[in-house]
């Protein structure tokens, strides 16, 4: 068991129960809050991946950006805690997850054909996933889905303003 | 660089000022309005004489083909400015092509179609053919954009009128330097898009009150007629395309030229020439088509004179012209195109003969007239056909816009029954109008006279039959121009009381045209004097069939190989030497004896027909309405223009408004019925699905779910 | 356990003991220094009872803010309102993991101890440490945001709102500013940014990103301001009109864990200043052998630090506040702006190969 | 840690995401579970670029990322657009597309 390992397990753990977590409670703030427990948890493992720059990344945007946002609009909106925690009734709800519980395991017995020699990991160098060298796919290999990326960004930012602002009088 | 490189801006110049016109005339002063209109034409006109003198200056021909890489390098950039002229031996597809030997300018400007193996290049061709075309078009259209001036002046819609005119002006221009069928198409078309906006051109008024036809009805009517014709001339260009795999007319010609050889080959060839007469019959007004042509009179009187009478109608005679390469391949064709020609000639002239509206006298005329033009052609003298063009494009223009004053003068009456006596109060007007009512008789020297009698001559030796209504025509043109001239000028005053106050010659802008074109009609016909005269008269010489001659090298071309030649002795390669020297056209070994006796005899038909004018309307008396009474139901027939509208009513339009009944009624209860089926049977499936239309997204999205767990536990297992 | 491993993690607990015990001495005295240097500024004496000119102060006010009650309000998520504190806490302290304090590692045996330990001059050295620390600004929201939240009344979720609001929009202009540095010298690791500021202009300008960008500089500055809520942008907590901003339900340690947090983000930022603008530990045209160029450059990069405290401070008790529109104004429609184009400028001027 | 573990927790988390939006009833919870989602996707596409030593995966996860982004800065505004109009963040209660 390499330290590499330890902590990838670590992370998986703590993500596979945050997601739970992000589900089960009915508190929206709380479910935020082990939504960003999920994704440092991911932040971890992409770093146990070699994505050093994918993690600060992931930081940054994910936990920095978009999570604030959505903590920002449940404490501006401050709704009331539903009482419910699932939608449908316990037939339906235990259904789907019975539904869930299937699929996970085909999907599993799909990804078990990976093990072997077919499931190992290459060896990389010490560039591999720096910011260096994913700063340079992005900019030449990648540069025509970079652009349109920015220009989705662009055309959201102006489809949030658009959406959230409040209608004026004289406006209809 | 020659004006030959700029032969792209002669149509587009008049384009310019549509465009200039069309979208900023109604905000611009008249004069600035039909300064742009007159000024954009003339510089067509300039750059015309310069592109025509600059194709015969053999020195300088010579020296671009010479110099053609140099002038190459100066233009060869034929993106850079879209026009880039190239010479002949560095780049052949692009710019400027020269033939010095026909002389032969093509410019060609870039590819404007290319589908498959079609390529189609926008180019302009110049040559013999078209220069006379353009000089015919651009100066009579000149002349009539400053009649125009004077005549539209009191006019609502000035701007859009000079805006239409030079949009006309542009089109003609495409269609005569077009150096293919389909760039041809598109000035042909738009002529006809012109024609059928003019004669509209005051939509609001009534132009038939007793049928209930509108202006707009009347150009409604052309359109329609010359779309039937154009129907003929696209299924034409698409035989060719078939058969030839191109548009372009030097390669189609020279593919006709080879196809000539193969045997069995004539249906074919004829097929093809006769699509394109149908278009010919339709744009220049011939029997079976020719009925839009008065109607169009419904147009103001520059408009029938420009488009109705000196340029657009002849766009047939143009055609059949450049197409001679394919009509004398095709004998056949040939011979109908006469025989058409000849009866429209002589039909149209009967018609005349017993019409009261000045305009529709005239416009009966003009088609009298392009049958002499089609009969001409239709015996293969094409130079004489382009000769009558040219002679026929200075009297009838000269004869609308004489009959124009004359309405313009008494404030819009058109019916020579209440005209009369009026040499007094349009002195200008009446001797230009007697001048090209000379010619168009054929009394010589005057331009009709050399033009038709040279026609007469060639369709003696070919068609004899022919010749005969030719000549019964010639006499009948003289009676009814005649006729008119008495009834309008002459004789008894009977214009009416309320219009008598308005009497007043026409302002200078309209009648300096008059003079011009009363100058052209005069002194026209010695362009194409005939070899026999030419010689007996001293003087002469110079002049001797110089017309035909000109234009020889661009038939001479069409006769390179040629099938089919033997009946036609005008042309026949036989003479082959003669012809090239120019000299005396041959006749197939005419003597000159024969020739004198021909021109006699056609003078003398013409001074009878003027002296039998005089007798019935020259002076007062009931001489004429009592030969009406005895011709009876022969004279109501012609004044009813042999009721072919109504026979076209009857065979053509009932039959089709009832196919067009039966056919909405089968779309109405079959078609709509299997429509109506489906539509109800769509809705009640839709009212079904709305069932599992819950608004809930959780539901779909569980769907979904469902089936990517199915696909993927299938994909898994198997 | 053998002992490389020992001296593996020997190692790195003695860099973390040298930078947070110097964090932590560098908090508690902070409030000291502020005290003290405010009371300077109003002509007051300030504390100087406990200790030596009040030097033991702050251990006093520790003491007594331990022994208080710790109340949670009864409209508190309990669980949350714990988390908060900690969570603004964290970060500032964890910020601290990638700052280079001097250039080379120093061994313990060059300071007389019986060690053969190499200490680095920082705890964690990561190649986009400028990331990890953008990062690690961007997560302090997240106890702002549940402070205001969770402490379930009003005064505190409106400070919450506004503090959010105004600390994500000064991360947009924040790392725009910074990114020209990166641009010239080409790496997000803060020791290569440091060492690449060695050496003298003419021999006497020290070779420092502050001459090379001005406007990266002045703008960090404005959006570091307003990242720690400090006059003149302290509308969060602006007392007359929120009493307290997003603590006012807070007291005890739970108190004072924010109050850490601000200081030590405080001293993260002058430190993240320093490096990327002041030549970090540098000290122009100083060579000398360990252990004392290790030492002299801790204590180059602790003066330049503290200048910027001192400014921090001064700032404070000399200027007015911001009208929340107006800060709001300040950082969408002219910093982020004026950010970005100074950015295209560095950018174009890189790419012309001037820089 | 090999290959399939990392593929392993990418689908568990991915069904974790799928039951959020199943079967939770706030409107901002499913949200939370589509971006649970995504990362599930993002551990899978990183994972397999460092299987294949290639570093394509984690350009695309990088574009998820920014989807992501666009995605939840417009959904949320619809979602505020949506709680001035209804009050409630329950999705039951938002049945608008009903026919």
């Amino acid at each position: 068991m390499s330290l590499d390992t330890i902590l990838a397990s670590a992370a998986s753990i703590a993500a596979i129960f945050s997601a739970l977590m992000v589900i089960w409670q009915r508190n929206a703030v709380i479910s935020a809050l082990f939504l960003v427990l999920n994704l440092g948890s991911v932040a971890v493992l992409f770093l146990t991946l070699g994505g050093e720059f994918l993690a600060a990344v992931q930081v940054i945007v994910y936990a920095g950006a978009i999570m604030v946002l959505f903590l920002f609009v449940i404490t501006l909106l401050n709704p009331a805690p539903l009482k419910e925690r699932f939608a449908s009734g316990p037939v339906m709800t235990g259904l789907t997850f019975a539904l869930g519980v299937l699929f996970v395991a085909a999907l599993m017995r799909g990804i078990m054909s990976l093990a072997g020699a077919g499931g190992v990991m290459a060896s990389v160098g010490e560039e591999y996933g720096s910011a260096r060298s994913i700063g340079e796919l992005l900019f030449t290999a990648y540069l025509y889905p970079f652009e349109l990326a920015g220009v989705l960004l662009m055309v959201a930012m102006v489809g949030a303003v658009v959406l959230a602002r409040r209608q004026t009088a004289g406006e209809d | 660089m020659s004006f030959l490189h700029l032969i792209w801006l002669i149509p587009l110049l008049p384009l310019a000022g549509f465009v200039i016109n069309g979208l900023l005339g109604k905000r611009m002063p008249r004069p600035v309005v039909s300064g742009i209109a007159c000024l954009a034409v003339l510089a067509s006109l300039v750059l015309a004489v310069g592109a025509i003198r600059d194709l015969h200056d053999q020195q300088g021909l010579a020296d671009m083909l010479n110099n053609g890489s140099a002038l190459s390098a100066i233009g060869a950039r034929p993106g850079a400015d879209g026009f880039g002229a190239v010479l002949a031996p560095t780049d052949p597809d692009h710019g400027l092509v020269l033939d010095p030997s026909i002389p032969r300018a093509r410019q060609i400007q870039w590819t404007w179609l290319s589908v498959g193996n079609l390529s189609v290049k926008w180019g302009y061709s110049l040559d013999p053919l078209s220069a006379i075309m353009l000089l015919v078009v651009l100066g009579v259209g000149f002349l009539i954009h400053v009649y125009s001036i004077g005549y539209m002046a009191h006019d609502e819609g000035f701007a859009r009128f000079f805006a239409y005119l030079n949009l006309f002006m542009a089109m003609m221009l495409v269609l005569i330097l077009a150096d293919s069928f389909l760039v041809m198409f598109v000035g042909w078309e738009g002529v006809g898009l012109c024609s059928y906006l003019l004669i509209g051109f005051n939509y609001r008024d009534m132009f038939n009150s007793a049928r209930d036809q509108s202006c707009a009805d009347a150009g409604r009517k052309a359109f329609i007629v010359n779309r039937i014709g154009d129907f003929g001339f696209m299924l034409g260009m698409l035989l060719i395309l078939v058969t030839f795999g191109s548009l372009d007319f030097g390669q189609v010609f020279r593919g006709v030229h080879v196809l000539a050889q193969v045997p069995g080959s004539q249906g074919l060839l004829t097929a093809m020439a006769l699509l394109l007469f149908v278009g010919a019959t339709g744009k220049s007004a011939q029997i079976p088509l020719f009925v839009w042509l008065p109607d169009a009179m419904a147009g103001p009187t520059p408009v029938s004179a420009l488009i109705h009478a000196a340029t657009m109608v002849t766009a047939g005679v143009y055609m059949v012209c450049r197409c001679a390469a394919l009509f004398t391949a095709a004998p056949l064709a040939l011979t109908v195109v006469a025989v058409v020609g000849g009866l429209t000639a002589l039909l149209a002239a009967a018609i005349a003969c017993t019409q009261t509206d000045i305009k529709k006298v005239l416009a009966y005329s003009t088609v009298s007239q392009l049958g002499y033009m089609f009969l001409a052609a239709g015996v293969g003298a094409f130079s004489f056909a382009i000769f009558h063009v040219m002679t026929h494009a200075f009297f009838k223009a000269l004869l609308f816009l004489g009959a124009g004053s004359v309405i313009h003068a008494l404030s819009g009456e058109q019916d020579i029954r209440r005209m009369g006596r009026l040499t007094r109060v349009l002195p200008w007007t009446f001797g230009t109008f007697a001048v090209a009512a000379v010619a168009i008789a054929g009394i010589p020297p005057f331009a009709g006279f050399f033009s038709k009698d040279s026609i007469l001559a060639a369709v003696f030796y070919e068609q004899p039959i022919l010749w005969v209504a030719g000549a019964f025509t010639a006499g009948l043109t003289a009676f009814y121009i005649w006729r008119l001239v008495f009834l309008t000028f002459l004789g008894s005053d009977r214009v009416e009381k309320e219009r008598r106050g308005h009497l007043h010659e026409s302002p200078w802008s309209m009648v300096a045209p008059l003079v011009m074109l009363a100058f052209l009609a005069t002194v026209g016909g010695f362009l194409g004097v005939p070899a026999f005269l030419a010689e007996s008269v001293p003087g002469l010489h110079a002049a001797a069939e110089w017309l035909p001659g000109y234009l020889e090298p661009v038939f001479r071309e069409a006769h390179v190989v040629g099938a089919g030649m033997g009946a036609l002795g005008f042309h026949d390669p036989a003479h082959g030497a003669q012809v090239a020297a120019g000299s005396a056209a041959g006749h197939g070994g005419v003597t000159a004896a024969g020739e004198w006796g021909l021109m006699a005899l056609s003078v003398l038909l013409a001074l009878a027909g003027i002296a039998w004018a005089w007798l019935l309307h020259g002076r007062a008396g009931e001489l004429a309405a009592r030969l009406a009474a005895a011709l009876g139901g022969g004279y109501r027939l012609a004044r009813d223009r042999f009721r072919i509208d109504e026979l076209y009513d009857r065979i053509l339009l009932k039959p089709f408004y009832f196919m067009c009944r039966a056919a909405d009624a089968f779309d109405r209860f079959v078609i709509d019925l299997l429509v109506n089926l489906v539509a109800i049977a769509t809705e009640i499936t839709g009212h079904v699905l709305k069932l599992f239309q819950t608004g809930s997204v959780r539901a779909y999205a569980l769907s979904v779910f469902i089936g990517v767990v199915a696909l993927v536990t299938f994909l898994v297992m198997s | 356990m053998d002992a490389a491993m020992i001296k593996e993690i020997g190692e790195i607990v003695v860099r973390m003991l040298i930078i947070f015990t110097a964090v932590f001495t560098g908090v508690g005295y902070m409030t000291l220094v502020e005290r003290r240097v405010s009371a300077w500024m109003q002509d007051r004496l300030g504390p100087n009872r406990v200790g030596p000119q009040g030097l033991l102060q702050p251990l006093a006010d520790g003491l007594k803010h331990l022994m208080k009650e710790d109340i949670v309000p009864a409209g508190a998520h309990r669980m949350v309102f714990v988390l908060a504190p900690i969570l603004v806490l964290v970060p500032a302290i964890a910020s601290f993991a990638v700052i280079p304090i001097a250039g080379d590692a120093i061994n313990l045996q060059d300071l007389g101890l019986p060690w053969d330990w190499q200490i680095k001059p920082f705890i964690a050295d990561v190649s986009v440490g400028l990331l990890i620390l953008l990062g690690l600004a961007s997560l302090e929201v997240y106890g702002v945001v549940l402070a205001g939240w969770s402490s379930g009344s009003k005064y505190p979720a409106m400070g919450a709102l506004r503090s959010t609001a105004q600390m994500i929009s000064y991360e947009l202009a924040l790392g725009l500013a910074v990114l020209p540095v990166v641009l010239t010298t080409g790496s997000l690791r803060l020791q290569t940014i440091a060492e690449a500021q060695a050496g003298t202009w003419f021999g006497f300008i020290p070779h420092w990103n502050v001459f090379i960008h001005p406007f990266g500089f002045l703008f960090l500055l404005i959006a570091i301001f307003a990242e720690t809520k400090r006059l003149p942008f302290d509308l969060p907590e602006a007392e007359p009109e929120l009493v307290g901003g997003y603590h006012t339900e807070y007291s005890a340690m739970k108190f004072v864990m924010f109050y850490m947090a601000e200081y030590s983000t405080m001293i993260a930022n002058a430190a993240l200043m320093v490096t990327l603008f002041f030549g970090g530990w540098q000290v122009p045209g100083l060579a000398l052998s360990q252990p004392w160029m290790f030492l002299i450059q801790v204590g180059a990069f602790s003066a330049k630090t503290f200048f910027f405290l001192f400014l921090f401070v001064w700032v404070r008790w000399t200027l007015p506040r911001f009208r929340y529109d107006q800060l709001m104004n300040l950082g969408w429609k002219v910093l982020l702006e004026l950010a970005f184009i100074n950015l295209l400028v560095v950018a174009m001027l890189v790419a012309a190969g001037v820089m | 840690m090999p290959l399939v573990a990392y593929i392993g927790l990418s689908a568990i988390l991915f069904v974790i995401g799928v039951m959020g939006v199943l079967l939770k009833r706030n409107a901002l919870t499913i949200f939370m579970s589509i971006e649970l989602m995504l990362n599930a996707v993002n551990v899978a596409l990183a994972a397999f670029a460092r299987h294949h030593g290639g570093l394509d995966g984690q350009i695309f996860v990088f574009f998820v990322m920014t989807v992501a982004a666009a995605e939840a800065a417009v959904g949320l505004a619809i979602f505020i657009a949506i709680f001035r109009l209804k009050k409630t963040t329950d999705v039951t209660e938002i049945n608008l597309m009903r026919w």
